[in-house]
């Protein structure tokens, strides 16, 4: 499905065999570590995370076409990939699954990505907000928003696409439907089979992309963003992509899809596919592979090692962090607390 | 609901001290001026922009200041409020009204998760200066959903202040207050009052030099404490003309702020009357009154001639008009409370 | 729009000349009991009410379509006609207005029409849960549920339509699109323009229809019964029409539209073009017009009469109709309300 | 997680008394039993279905009673308690679950506006015979709104009844007897216990023949009475054996129904024991504490030697896993709780 006006001038410049290349180093190193944090729950190192596996091509291609200097992004808890694509420090990143601190430790305004969000479709409506205040401030960043399939049937999701869509701001709706929302399959919770075809109803106009294809997901990206900048209104994007791994470090996928199954409903992983096609295209070769793949491990170590240093946050900041304006109230039991946990 | 006086009324110079205005005028100045004041300030909700509100709170603001200032919104409060989340994110001091009381809950996930939050989950980086304004509480004979009281909620919630003013003058600065706050503030406005008058000087928010969070002595007394706010506050001063007859003399506290609650103030006027009544029209259980009575409690035990009553709400749903007077507090009621309080006696 | 499959079977048949009588009869008592009503609130009868002057053939029409041996029907505040028509104690219904209590008086159990809703779109997914259990009873039963523009956009609303469709649960979503929520007009509510286009992205029949037309709305919403009857599934119908009159009777439209404009969106009438078919038909004559009328004002004698005898509920039913098990602290405080009531 | 024990265990025959097994075991079977004997009810949710839910309370349920009785939604809260009102309508029991606490809030507004109110608003019409199980409360060092504790907001609706059991055995009848219920029950589940196992009696609610609605002591004491539900029971049992050892004999309450609150109950125990300290997990102020406080303070106030003391969670979100223990009220925290009150001294 692709109902965005063709003429959204500027995006159709086609990658650069360099851009080709990073786009497969991003994905390398994001497939490396999300497969490591795996390892890193399993080990005691954190205590869960949620695998974006099989999702790289969607989250990296999309991530890739976000201009920090003046766009911003609403992650869900599944964003590894859009965050390590924008350059967000990833230990900083990852300290929300070592149970540091709910948002994750990186600063959401000079990284330009929102702090993780745990609620299903909880920041649909903040990049709405986000994208109209720019249209109020004569600017022309524009707000994209990560939600899945599952999502896609919380009644925020229709207010945000009403909201926007009735205020012509300028969002990027990012729809990875990865064909399950745990345990429930895309079937029995997207009633029409397509959130992309949900924005017809709107007025908006929608891709529905293959998300395992990284130049198709950066192409339609850069398309949408250059529709929103334009002050066109929203576009939503929906990447049809897939969960290889469980929901998160806690679910067990065996009680509800079978190998056979999960295999296939991935089709072909989108990083081999990418890798086939650089080697067809002359674009890279199997040493270049081999460099990704060692600047991967190199560059996890240095993350496993950051996470594994870092220390839980100070207590008083549970009650330091909770207002701009700290209240009397609030100053009493932080001493009261303070009091009675030095005395242990 | 003529606005003529109004109309006349919201420029922004200063008028002589003690103008006489009723709440709605008061909240539309105030309105009117934080807009003047501070160009991120933006107004918007349900009917707010061309219609002015469903109460007029909004009345004008929009011809004045324009469509991008003051806006209409679709209706959903899950919407509205979570667009404020975006808006505060990108720099803007949003003060968006929910219709109606009972029209919260639909953005609660919102108003709970995300307004109460954002500044915590990002350590201090998006601060949510969030000014919510909620038409508050019972006594119009509206239809369902239209007469609640949300203060309870609300003040459980962490990272979230709120306050609600008793009367014009408190209204306009408590909501210039408000709206002036880097943190999200729930503004509980008692729809009962906006049409009554009351003197309002701009120049001065307390001629006694309080604070703008603390509580309020509304009504100096020696007997008793009535602790209320909202629309239950000028009940409680009439209360105590009725009480001061008896000989009775009773001190009026308006609470003000419900979140932080001022438990120096509670424990001051109680350690000096002794007995306390709180009023309230939520329903009792797990009302606010009892945070407030347990405050006393904790501050007054020893001088606590009587356990705290509270006179509330039932723990029944809101009834329809024609019961509503028996369900809100009234004279009565709080007359027996006052006189449990007066005749205990230790067995 | 007409997204409905047209084999339908059964509901093909055409009104009778009773029929149309009898629809006629329905709009005069409706429009003449609606009219009155505002009366009554400015002679202190009510409090208040919300009109629902110029939805005449909407409401009659769509409520005619009820079979209340099996159905059930989910009203907003503005379903008057609706209850009207289906029979519902008028006294009972009015009463709400009258603020006796906040549902009414009428049994919905009986009358098969849920109580009053006050909160717009609350009861939306109501519909779609008493629908599904028809299909867990082996049911033939149909709930049909009104909903306006402005509840078009309300969270519950989307969340309502993706749960019928996936669940294939018999509901006729019958939206009124009256031009108006309040003050804010249809197209600064509805992005796109249209909420029956929304339907196609859930997978969902849809018919656009003119809802001042009582005929073709009779006839859409048979043919939405029938189709959701035999198992196919939700469908959805937006009534065409215009609310004439303020939103409540403590609105003040001058504030916000012209009469100009009012005259413009409203178009014809439709008591006056349902009027003039019948004649141009040879089904009606003048003095069956004048019958229906005087009928309609004994009708609304009736009415006022009674809700004028109309006593306030006891007190003791705040606390004794909260539960079917009631609890000692809600007798205790109904023990101490009855005492301090009592000595007043 | 693994079922294997369960599996074998969810059959509807009585074991013999006193069977050692896990809350979700408990609850599990419980259901079981539930969906056997009453063909109304019906339980859905998110991952209900085929995968038993995230903490496997409804495993083998599907498999066991067909697609029809045990069914996966789409993921919308709203939607599940929404469409649970018009099942009860239609005459069926719902016991649907959100999946965590924190995700109630979206459901809020068809929880409080519509659920609780069915009843009222129709006249005992149309009754909501709906049991809605909440994975509930913190300690599991999970993501962010994974760990709320929402009783105090649930107790202050009219029309809802609100319970949380304490242990296997209690979760097992409790959940029985609120699954039977005309009326609507929140049934909070203390995620934190769910793998803890205890002795279940399924033929003896209550061996001392109490009521099912009431608290109950778990243990008795004579100087002071901890009151406590869901995960915090256990603990103020733990810090009984402790004080026990420096001689304080203290006296722990589980007070399972949080509306109704059985006063009566408070009273008996602290008029014996003329102190009290209220333990819970939820942020302290407008928190159930407060409630429970001053129900003790008015049924108490005479035989009370101090105020009743809180020991609750800060006014702050629930924090994140490292935090956690520094959040949730500690051993430590209880007992410097009841030091300040043995200690309390008139001024
Ligand atoms: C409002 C809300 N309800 C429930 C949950 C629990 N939950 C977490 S992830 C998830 C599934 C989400 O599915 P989807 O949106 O498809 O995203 P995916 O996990 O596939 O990336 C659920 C039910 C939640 N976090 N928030
Ligand atoms: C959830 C909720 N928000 C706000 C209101 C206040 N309100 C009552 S009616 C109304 C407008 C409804 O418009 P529409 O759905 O088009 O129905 P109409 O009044 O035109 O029949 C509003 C905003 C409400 N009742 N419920
Ligand atoms: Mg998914
Ligand atoms: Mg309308």
């Amino acid at each position: 499905m692709d109902t965005l006006p063709a003429a959204s001038g500027g995006a159709a410049e086609p990658l650069t065999p360099a851009q080709l290349r990073e786009l497969y180093s991003l994905m390398v190193a994001v497939r490396h570590l999300d497969t490591s944090a795996i390892a890193w729950q399993r080990q005691g190192i954190i205590p869960g995370y949620a695998p974006e596996i099989g999702q790289e091509a969607a989250q990296v291609g999309s991530g890739y076409a976000v201009d920090t200097t003046r766009d911003f992004v609403f992650p869900t808890y599944r964003e590894m990939g859009v965050a390590r694509t924008m350059g967000i420090d990833m230990v900083a990143y990852m300290s929300t699954h070592k149970a540091t601190w709910h948002g994750g430790l990186y600063d959401p305004l000079e990284s330009r990505l929102a702090p993780i969000q745990a609620v299903v479709a909880g920041s649909v409506l903040h990049a709405v907000g986000w994208a109209h205040g720019q249209t109020l401030d004569g600017k022309d960043g524009v707000a994209m928003t990560y939600f899945g399939d599952g999502a896609s049937s919380q009644g925020d999701v229709h207010e945000a696409l009403n909201f926007a869509a009735v205020m012509k701001a300028p969002v990027v709706f990012f729809v990875q439907n990865n064909g399950w929302a745990i345990s429930v399959p895309t079937e029995r919770q997207v009633a029409g089979g397509s959130v992309a075809a949900r924005a017809a109803g709107y007025g908006m106009p929608a891709l529905q992309i293959d998300g395992d294809d990284v130049v198709a997901v950066v192409e339609a990206t850069r398309r949408a963003f250059a529709h929103a900048r334009s002050g066109r209104g929203p576009v939503l994007i929906e990447a049809m992509t897939y969960r290889r791994g469980p929901h998160s470090t806690s679910d067990d996928p065996g009680r509800y899809r079978s190998l056979d199954e999960e295999r296939d409903g991935a089709g072909l992983d989108p990083l081999q596919r990418f890798r086939q096609r650089l080697l067809a295209d002359g674009v890279a070769d199997e040493a270049f592979f081999a460099g990704a793949l060692a600047a991967a491990k190199a560059e996890e170590e240095q993350i496993r090692t950051g996470i594994q240093a870092l220390g839980s946050r100070p207590g008083t900041e549970m009650f330091d962090l909770v207002f701009q304006e700290t209240t009397p109230a609030l100053q009493a039991q932080a001493a009261n607390w303070r009091e009675e946990s030095e005395h242990v | 609901m003529s606005n003529s006086i109004l109309e006349s009324e919201t420029s922004v110079e200063s008028p002589a001290a003690g103008t006489v205005m009723s709440m709605q005028q008061a909240l539309n100045r105030a309105l009117d001026e934080v807009l003047a004041e501070n160009p991120k300030t933006l107004i918007f909700g349900e009917d707010c922009g061309r219609l002015g509100g469903v109460f007029r709170i909004t009345d004008g603001l929009q011809a004045k200041h324009g469509e991008q200032r003051v806006f209409d919104t679709p209706l959903a409060e899950s919407g509205i409020l979570g667009m404020s989340v975006g808006l505060a994110m990108a720099g803007f001091h949003p003060i968006p009204e929910v219709q109606f009381d009972g029209f919260a809950y639909p953005a609660i996930n919102q108003i709970v998760c995300q307004i109460a939050r954002m500044n915590y989950r990002s350590r201090g980086t998006l601060p949510m200066p969030i000014t919510l304004r909620v038409p508050s509480f019972g006594g119009i004979r509206a239809p369902e959903h239209h007469g609640e009281s949300l203060e309870a909620l609300f003040a459980h919630v962490p990272g979230l202040k709120v306050v609600s003013p008793s009367n014009p003058h408190e209204a306009y600065h408590l909501l210039k207050y408000a709206a002036t706050r880097p943190d999200p503030v729930i503004f509980m406005e008692p729809k009962s009052r906006y049409w009554q008058k009351g003197e309002v000087d701009v120049a001065r928010p307390d001629p006694a030099g309080g604070s703008p969070t603390g509580a309020k002595v509304m009504r100096e007394g020696r007997h008793l404490t009535l602790v209320a706010w909202g629309a239950m506050v000028a009940r409680c001063l009439q209360v105590a003309e009725l009480a001061a007859e008896d000989g009775i003399d009773i001190e009026v506290l308006d609470l003000r702020w419900l979140k932080p609650i001022d438990a120096a103030a509670l424990a001051a006027s109680v350690r000096k009357t002794r007995r306390a009544v709180v009023v309230h029209e939520a329903p009792l259980t797990s009302g606010l009154g009892a945070e407030v009575a347990q405050l006393i409690t904790q501050g007054c035990f020893d001088t606590l001639r009587a356990p705290v009553e509270r006179v509330t709400g039932f723990d029944v749903p809101y009834p329809s008009g024609d019961l509503e007077d028996e369900y809100i507090p009234n004279i009565d009621r709080i007359l027996f409370g006052i006189q449990r309080v007066l005749e205990y006696k230790r067995g």
